[in-house]
Parts: C-alpha cells; structure tokens; sequence
C-alpha cells in the first residue's frame, strides 16, 4: 500500500510552469497522418471486412452457427465445387457484422478469413454481400 | 425579355448554390454527442493522430442549434430514440446524420434483443452509413470525405 | 496627417463637402474590413496554434493551409436556418447579438492605433475623453450576453446570463480602478489624461513596468471580459451546454462567436495601450501600428495558452478572486500609483 | 419546493459522459436534489447472452466497458472457464495479465482526457489520447481490433503476442511514466485545478462501503481493497505491485489514486514482460469446432478489478450449450448510485467534478 | 439463530446460505453486524419459482457467500434499510425479472420506460412481440406495441 499525496506547487508558478508545458508543443512536429492521402502503419493482423475464397467453401455451416448476431446465412449458390456438394455458400449482411473472427477462427478450411479493408461507407443501408461479391475488393463491390 | 432574366438569375443561383454547398461541405460542424463505445472513437478522430479538423470539422459544438452534422455514435436504444429524434429536430437546416456503426445502421449485435432500435434510419433520416464496430478512426474519415462528395453532389444522393 | 485627411484630399476635387462626405464614409468601409478581417484573422490563428499545441495540424484542406476555412464558416452560417425560439422575447432576442458585435466595432473606433508609413495616424476617434468612451462601450458587450440568455426562454441560457452578471460586477470594479491608476498617473504628465493618444504617448517607461499589479489586474479583467477559459463562466461548455448562446443559431450565433474572438484582440489591443507602450518605439511615426500589432499579438497568443492549459474557475471562487483579491491589489496600485506621481511633480 | 428550478441534465450534454440524465433541482447555483436517471443505453446484454454460445458471449462482454473491453473479456472468462472446466495455460493467463493492465492504462487515460474536458481544460486530452492510441496500436498487433478486441477466448487467447508487439510495449513501459509525469503536472500543478477538485465530493468510509462503491473510488476513501490483492485471480500473485490508497475521499484523491494506479499498471506490465513463460497459448480443448459445443453445469461468480472497480459476473448453467442466466456486476452502477448523495447541496460545477472523478462509462452502468 | 434451510457449496468454492424469505431479513442483520457488506442481488427466473441470491462480502476476513431465498409470489423483503447498495439493484431486478421487494421506497423501473409490458428476463417473455416507445412534449416515455407510434 502506498498513500497518494497531493504533490508541492507553487500558488500561481505552477499554472505558469504548466502553460510552458504546452508551450513547448508548439516547437514538436504534429503526429497527425495525413489520412487520405498517406496511410498509417497498420498492423498485419488489423482486421475488418470479411471475405471468402469459394473454392475453399465446403459448406459445412459451422459460421453461421458460430455468428453471434446473426450477421450470416447460408445461401444456395449453383457452382461447381467438388466440396462443396449442397452449393451452400455464406451470404454476409455487413450492417451487423461486429468483425469479432469468430467465422475465421473457427472455418476448418479457412475459405472465410478478413483482410484490412476498411474504406466501406455507404449512402445507403444496404450492406448485403453474396458471396460472389464477398471475393472482391470494396471498389469492385461499388461498381 | 423574361427568360433571358431568369436565366441570368439562374446561373446567379447555381454558382451561390454551388458556393454554399462547398461552404456547408467544408464546414460540419459534429454535435457533441456520443452514445456508446463510437463515441469513443468519434473522440480518437479529433484527437492528433486523425485529426479531423483538416476538414473543417474542427468545432464540436454542444448545442445542437450550433451543429450541422450529427455522428449517431452508438447503440439508439428505444428509450433514447425519441430524445435522438428530438435532438435532430432541434438542429437548423441543412443539417446531415452519419450513422456510425452496425449498431446504428441495423441494429447490429443486439438485434435480437428487445430494447435495440434496428438501425436509427427508422427515427432520423441517414445520410451516410458507416459500417464496423466499432468503425476506426480512418473508416470514420472516410465516410465523412463521402458526405462531403455527397453534399457537393459528387456523389450519389 | 491622418488617414482622414488623406482621404479627403484625394477627393478634393468634388469639392469640400463632398469629399469629407467621401472621405468618412471610405474612411468607416476601410475601418470594417480592417475589423472583419482582423477578426477572421484571429479565428485563423487560434485554430492553427491551438491545433500545433495539441500536436495536430489544424484545417488545411480548404484552400492554402486552410486559409479559406473561415470563408467556409461564414458562408455556411450565413446559409443556415435560423431558428428562433417560440417563447422568446422578441427584441430583446434579436437584438443581443447586434448590441455584442456593436459594442465590440465602437471599441474598435476608439482605440487609437498610431502611425503607419506615410499614411500617417490610423487613428479614427479624436476625442480628449477616448478612455471613458471606449469602457462605455465595451460595457455594452456583457448587457448583450445578459439579454441574450434571459430573453431566449432556456434554463441553460438563464444560468449562463446570472452567470455573466456575477462575473461582470465582480470583475468591473478591481479594472476601472486600475485605469484611474493610470490616469492619475498620466494627469501628472499631460493636461488631457483621459485621452488614449496621449495617454500612451506620455509612456516613456511602460507602465506595466511602473505598475505590474496593475497589469496583472488589467489583464485579468480582459481575460474575463472576452469570456474564455478560466474565466468562460456565461459559456461554460460542460456545465450550462453553451450558455447563453445555447438558443442561438446561424448567422446570430456566427455574431457571438466573433464578439469573442474580436473582445480578445481587442482587450490584448487596450492592455499592450495601456501598460506595453502601445506603438511607442523606435521610429513610431512610422512603424507605430506595426509595433501596437505585434504587441497586441503576443498577448493574443498568450491569452490563447491561457485559455487552452487553464480550468475553467468556479463562479462563487471568481466573485471571491474579484472582490478579495482583485479589488485589494487594484487599490494598492492605486495608492503605490499615488506615490509615483507624487514623485513624478516632485 | 416550489422555488427551486428543475433542469434536466442529458441525455445529450457535453459532459455526461454518454447518456447519463441528471434531473436536477437548483436554487440558484446550488444543487439542491439530483436525480440520475439511466437506462437510455440498455441493450440488454444479460438476455442476448442467455441466447448465445459461451465463446459468442465474449462480444457482447467487450461493449460493456467499452473504453476497458481486455478487462471485461478477462472478467468474463474468469467465470466461463471455471463453469466449463478448462484450464488455461501459464502463457496465456501472463499474456492476459499483461493486456488487462495495458487497457488500464487506456481506460484511466481516456477518463482524465475527459476530466479535463469537463474542467474546461482542452489541451490535457489530446496528450491523453496520442498516449492511448499507442495502446491501440499494440492491441492491434496482438488482437486485429483497436477497441472492442475480442482477443481472449476460452481456454487461452486467440493469438499469441509476437516479438514485435513485445518490442512495443517495451517502448512504450519505457516512455510512458515521462509523459505521464508531464500531463499529471499539467493537472496538478495548477491552482485552477486545485481548487475545483480539493474537497469536492468527500466520500466518506463508511458511505463508500454502504453504497457498494468499488475501485479507485472506494480506495481514494482510505479503504485499501483490490480484488487483485485480496483475491487473486490469474496470475496476479506472481507480480509484485502496491495499491494506491489516499484517506481524503475528494475529488483530487481520485484523481491522485487513479494516476498512481496507471503507473503500478506500468510496473505489473514490465514485470509480465520479463516473466513471459513459453508454451501453447491455448488450451486444445477449446479450440476450433469444439468451441461452440461447450457445455456448462453449475453456477460461478468471478470478480476481477477493472479499472472502474469490482467487475462480477455471475454465470448459471443448466447443462446446455448456452447459460442459463447471465448477470454482470457492474462497479460504475454502483458507483453512479452515490452520486445523488456527493452532489447534494454543492454548486452545478461541482456536480460536473464529480460527475466526471466517478469515471462513468454507460455500457456498463446500463448493460 | 436464524433458521437456515441448506448449506452447500458451488462450483468453485463458495458457501451458499439458502433461507427461508421470511428469515432472510434477520440473517442479513446478523452478516451485516460481523461485517459483511451486500455486493449484488440477483434474481433468477426458475419458471415455477424466482430464486434472489445474495452476494456478500467481508473486506476484513476476506470472504464471500451466498443467500439464496426463493419466492413463488414474487415478493421478497426489500434490503434497502441494511444496505443502500440494494436500492438500485432490486430497482434493477424489479425491471428485468419482476420481483417486488417489500419495504423499497422507490421501486420504479430503472432501466426501461415506465409502462414497459412484461418482465424480459422472464423466462416466458415474449421476445417476437416488439414494443415501442415514444415521448410526449413533458419529456415522459409511453410504451405502445402499434410500430408507426414509436421507435
């Protein structure tokens, strides 16, 4: 245990000390990344939309069960994929989707995984993606 | 004699018009309102590392007569909806709504519940839809670089 | 030679009443840029400075460096709707924001502003009682807030008027005495003592050197005046939601927000006047403006750092500040000021 | 009273951290009777997780503290795993250790930017949030998230720490008390601030311990309690840390306690660096498909320390795949409930103070 | 002595006190004099019956049990005049589970709008059957179940 004391000031010197404190900052390089234009490091493991490689898919439902807000669904996809016998695919509404990587985590093939792409606002609320659009990239989505 | 005046005064009204949209564009001013954990990440775009104020949305102001643009920042609950269409209908026109986050556009992880509006388009209208949960700071800037193409007309109304 | 007669003699040729005519009214449309101008300039700079304390790089996507990002405000507040509340009352509602930004210009005529190049004066107002005039009206400013919040039916904006009232009468009294301190002072050196331009003429030593209590007083006084943080009482962002301006939207709100910004480069404009020697300097006849500019600056700075490292105070403990500690030092300068000038005839 | 004007407080107010409503009698200036009303962010937490697997649970846990989700994760799976009967490896519970600390560091960071904000002080908070967007950085590295992580899962956590995350943090345990030093001073150093926080809102002992009031607020009363000392879940035995204990219950001593608190935080994160043991960071018995087809009998209740104070969950299974109630203890619930008393006969100022030395985050006061 | 009904242990280690509602406030007045201090009150809807469990503590031996009482009717004493810390929390379960604790001064909902229909943490609730809420121009909520008169 250690008692926490109220630190010595000064009356009045203290405040002046601390407006030179931020004073100071004005002589540092601003952090801001510029974001449009030039991107910040983001880490290999940033997450954020889902997508799905359908050749891997094998149908085998296990992320919709896993999908806590019921952000997936199986839909019938005619295809032909030898493992994937039912034509099962997984449809993702992205208006629930809370990129938890439950489905990730847990798709014995990994065919669902999620990549860094970020830049996904919309003017309309329509966030449905089948899963021919879940192997594209957002600009080949908006097209 | 007539047309011709109002043809010079529509071309008056298109470049005002064209003015005015660039102003309103360049100068939203977010409400200061946060509802859940967006709120927190509506805090990280002003702060220095995404720094919002480059475009103009510098002022979060606290009344909502002051503000053009309102960030749903999080889960409307159904006792909070009415107090967010109340506040809504407090801001002056032209005024525009982002909905940030899934719980805000349908109601995301607690759409199965009982006390979660599903998707806040229901109580004010959306302009721009911004999903993620909850979206980061460069997601949020990217939607509100799209409601400025929007509000100039750039991009699809 | 000053700008007025400059102007006149330019328009000479339309004859004597004409061109006076000419030459005041040329004389009031420069005057309003200048202010205009100053203001959106200030606005400017707070915005990048407070961005660069705060590590950030501040607007700079609308035109160069964001320097049309003020144009953008504006335009947009002008096209905005402006909405009035329902239970208001009316002239009192509307008039509020005009009687801020009026008393605010009329302060600005009235302060002299010394020589620039061969121009010559850029003073506007000659008159041998500038001193009063000018804390006539910038006493004008808080009446504005006040009607502002009662008239506009919101309990926000009620606290935030009795708010302003506390502060103002708090606050008033520890700064006029501080000016007579000045005054008398000055009485010793010049038969108009309660003249701006002489005023600061007669400082051949700064009288913030001779009085720093007062100083201190003065400044203090215009910290709160402008209404920023710690002294931001009728505003209180956290507390009251904006204060007295809750109810205010568009271009009426636009009013206010410059009412503040331009009572901070004014009060830094008056205390660098007063105390710093205004546009005394080397060759001030010609360069006098340049040096009031820069003083003026530097104290808008600071006040910026102020506001942006300081809490906002609590009202009771600002009445206190006032009537316990501001009002005892203003009344020690004033005596300490009394055996200056006693020295001074001596 | 019929004098006194009732003013309401939020929903939406700058400085109600969320969506607090305060209905507020005033005579004048002064706070007469408060009234917190709350409930405008319920999202029924507790029901949903009656209807979802153990391991789905998690999310809704990381949108309970919203600024704090590691701790909430850590909380929750202290109950889960000891309903389900899964052990977890050492590395993992080190791994969990040092995460948790991480975001309490975050979670104290964003709270005095915003205490800041309250007082009226703009600049502190941009301090508070480059720091807390380091933490970000490093959570992203190790989780894939920035804020709501979903990094921990039962039976160990989702991804191992890699050496480059490790290398972060060692920077920033490295860099960190200096800039902590510089914003405190910013805070404390300043006569302003002395004067809004010292006291302000005395909590007494005895009221503290009879509202239920936890955390830094129930140590900043003198009452040296930490469910990390007397109760030590994970591996909190094997580190070695003080608690922050101050007797004077004002505002300033939260502020105080809270501060000296980040740098214990500091102190536990350098020493789970160097202890970090080798070996799996996930127990195989809840890995891939079987993590949905876990089963749960019996009841647990786990408390655990967030940094707003004593986080419970309360876990009853039936034999099921998903509980049968779910109950959450939250500490800023019970800490908010003490508020009404703190603020009464103080000016508005104060009831922000205060309002603002609580450290409120809605997730969790209303689940 | 109060009457314990059972004494048993959970899962991981704790003493469960299991009593009978009537004796429930004597018990507590006894804990509270060694020093136990109330943590949470929770309500458990068993469809037949409700079960309220007690959470308490004592800071200075460390310790913490359970109190389980059962109520087919729905009351149960109120706790609020040991403890203030009960007040909000048997607020709480009123709302979501519909106990009714005898004695509680204030016993409104706490987290729902008043008139809500229906407890939801009740095994029984209805959650197809959506409510919605409105405000009228006084700022009070009012529930309606009709979709166009609300959110």
């Amino acid at each position: 245990m250690i008692e926490v004391k109220e630190p010595k000031r000064i009356p009045l010197i203290g405040s002046l000390q601390g407006m030179y404190t931020v004073f100071k900052h004005l002589f540092k390089k601003p952090i801001t990344v510029q974001y449009p234009e030039e991107k910040a490091y983001t880490p290999a493991r940033f997450k954020f939309r889902i997508f799905l490689s359908m050749d891997d898919c094998v149908g085998c439902t296990l992320c919709e069960q896993v999908c806590p807000n019921l952000s997936i669904r199986m839909i019938v996809v005619e295809r032909n994929n030898p493992h994937n016998k039912r034509n099962l695919y997984p449809q993702v509404n992205f208006g629930t989707c809370t990129v938890c990587r439950n489905c990730e985590e847990i798709c014995p093939t990994e065919a669902i995984y999620l990549t860094h792409e970020l830049e996904t606002a919309r003017t309309r609320n329509n966030f449905f993606y089948s899963p021919e659009e879940l192997q594209k990239t957002e600009s080949e989505v908006k097209k | 004699m007539v047309e011709i005046k109002t043809g010079e005064v529509g071309v008056v009204t298109t470049t005002l018009d064209q003015a005015l949209e660039w102003a309103r564009s360049n100068s939203l001013w977010p409400l200061t309102f946060g509802l859940a954990c967006c709120a927190i990440e509506m805090m990280a775009i002003q702060a220095s590392d995404m720094d919002i104020s480059r475009f103009g949305s510098e002022i979060f102001r606290n009344s909502p007569r002051q503000s053009d643009l309102m960030i749903v920042s999080g889960t409307v609950t159904k006792k909070m909806a009415p107090r967010v269409r109340r506040i809504y209908d407090e801001m002056p026109y032209p005024k525009y709504v982002i909905a940030q986050g899934v719980c805000v556009i349908q109601g995301g992880p607690y759409n199965q519940g009982y006390s979660v509006v599903l998707g806040v388009d229901r109580v004010v209208p959306v302009d721009v839809y911004i999903p993620g949960c909850p979206p980061t700071p460069e997601a949020l800037t990217n939607g509100i670089i799209l409601l400025q193409k929007k509000i100039r007309g750039e991009a699809d109304r | 030679m000053n700008i007025l007669t400059r102007l006149q003699l330019f328009f000479q040729i339309t004859g004597h009443y004409a061109s006076y005519f000419l030459a005041y009214i040329f004389e009031t449309i420069f005057f309003l840029i200048f202010v205009v101008i100053a203001l959106i300039a200030m606005i400017y700079i707070f915005r990048k400075y407070m961005a660069r304390l705060q590590l950030r790089i501040g607007p700079n996507r609308v035109g160069k460096f964001g320097l049309l990002q003020l144009i953008a405000d504006a335009l947009k507040l002008v096209g905005k709707e402006s909405i009035i509340p329902k239970l208001r009352d009316d002239f009192a509602y509307k008039a509020a924001p005009y009687i801020v930004f009026i008393g605010l210009v009329v302060g600005f005529v009235l302060i002299p502003y010394g020589s620039f190049y061969w121009i010559g004066s850029l003073t506007i107002t000659h008159s041998n009682v500038s001193l009063i005039l000018f804390f006539g009206a910038i006493a004008m400013m808080p009446i504005g807030e006040v009607l502002a919040g009662i008239s506009s039916h919101n309990k926000y904006a009620v606290i935030g008027a009795f708010r302003g009232i506390a502060k103002d009468v708090s606050f008033e009294v520890p700064m006029m005495i501080s000016a007579v301190a000045l005054v008398m002072m000055d009485s010793a050196l010049s038969r108009t003592p309660l003249n701006f331009e002489t005023l600061v003429s007669t400082q051949f030593i700064p009288f913030g050197i001779l009085q720093p209590l007062g100083l201190f007083v003065f400044m203090v006084a215009m910290i709160a005046r402008s209404s920023y943080t710690p002294f931001d009482l009728a505003e209180s962002d956290s507390e009251i939601v904006s204060g007295y301006s809750t109810e205010y939207s568009g271009m009426r709100f636009g009013l206010f927000y410059m009412g503040m910004f331009g009572s901070i480069f004014l009060g830094s404009l008056v205390v660098s006047l007063l105390y710093l020697g205004g546009f005394n300097g080397p060759y001030s006849s010609y360069a006098g403006f340049v040096y009031l500019l820069i003083k003026g600056l530097i104290l808008v700075l600071i006040s910026f750092l102020i506001w942006l490292s300081m809490p906002r105070i609590r009202v009771d403990r600002f009445i206190n500040f006032g009537w316990k500690i501001l009002l005892p030092i203003s009344i020690i300068n004033l005596i300490w000021a009394g055996f200056l000038t006693l020295g001074v005839i001596s | 009273m019929a004098e006194w004007t009732e003013v309401n407080f939020g929903p939406q107010h700058p400085s109600m951290h969320g969506v607090l409503r305060l209905r507020v009698k005033l005579d004048g200036e002064i706070v007469k009777e408060v009234e917190p009303i709350i409930g405008y962010l319920h999202r029924n937490a507790e029901k949903i997780g009656e209807l979802q697997f153990y391991c789905d649970n998690m999310i809704y846990f990381d949108r309970m503290d919203y600024v704090a989700a590691m701790n909430m994760e850590v909380g929750y799976l202290e109950a889960a795993e000891k309903l389900l009967d899964i052990e977890v490896p050492e590395r993992a519970q080190w791994i969990r250790v040092m995460m948790a600390e991480l975001n309490r560091i975050a979670s104290h960071l964003v709270w005095l930017g915003a205490f800041g904000l309250d007082l009226g002080m703009l600049t502190p908070f941009f301090y508070c949030f480059k720091e807390r967007e380091k933490i970000l950085k490093i959570f992203t590295e190790v989780s894939g998230s920035r804020q709501q992580l979903n990094y921990m899962s039962i039976g160990g956590v989702y991804q191992d720490v890699t050496d480059e995350a490790l290398d972060h943090i060692r920077t920033f345990i490295k860099e960190f008390p200096k800039e902590l030093n510089k914003i405190e001073s910013l805070f404390v150093k300043n006569d302003v601030f002395i004067s809004r926080t010292k006291g302000i809102g005395v909590l007494s002992k005895e009221m503290a311990i009879d509202y239920g009031v936890t955390g830094p607020m129930l140590r900043a009363s003198g009452v040296e309690y930490d469910v990390r000392k007397a109760q030590p879940y994970l591996v909190y035995d094997k580190v070695n840390f003080d608690i922050p204990v101050s007797f004077k219950g004002d505002n300033l001593a939260r502020f105080l306690v809270r501060v000296e608190e980040m740098r214990q935080s500091i102190k536990i994160i350098d020493q789970t660096v160097q202890k970090l043991p080798a070996g799996p960071y996930f127990n195989q018995k809840a890995k891939k498909p079987l993590m949905i087809r876990l089963r749960g009998q019996g009841e647990v209740y786990a408390r655990t320390e967030s940094p707003k104070g004593e986080f419970g969950v309360y876990l009853i299974g039936d034999g099921s795949l998903r509980p049968y109630r779910v109950r959450v203890r939250s500490p800023t619930f019970k800490n908010l409930s003490v508020l009404p008393a703190l603020a009464k006969d103080q000016m508005i100022a104060d009831l922000i103070s205060i309002g603002g030395s609580i450290d409120l985050v809605f997730g969790e006061v209303d689940r | 002595m109060v009457d314990i009904l059972a004494e048993e242990k959970t899962k991981d280690g704790r003493k469960v006190i299991r009593v009978a509602k009537e004796n429930l406030i004597e018990l507590m007045k006894e804990l509270k004099s060694q020093g136990y201090n109330l943590s949470l009150t929770t309500a458990v809807d068993y469809i037949d019956r409700i079960e309220v469990v007690y959470h308490v503590y004592n800071m200075q031996k460390n310790e913490y049990i359970i109190v389980k009482t059962e109520t087919r009717d729905n009351h149960v004493p109120s706790l609020t005049s040991l403890w203030n810390a009960a007040n909000w929390d048997e607020r709480e379960e009123y709302d979501l589970v519909g106990v009714i604790f005898d004695g509680h001064p204030n016993l409104k909902r706490l987290f729902l709008p008043e008139g809500w229909v229906g407890h939801p943490l009740r095994k029984n609730y209805d959650l197809s059957k959506a409510q919605y809420v409105n405000m009228d121009e006084e700022g009070n909520d009012y529930v309606t179940f009709d979709p166009e008169g609300g959110w």
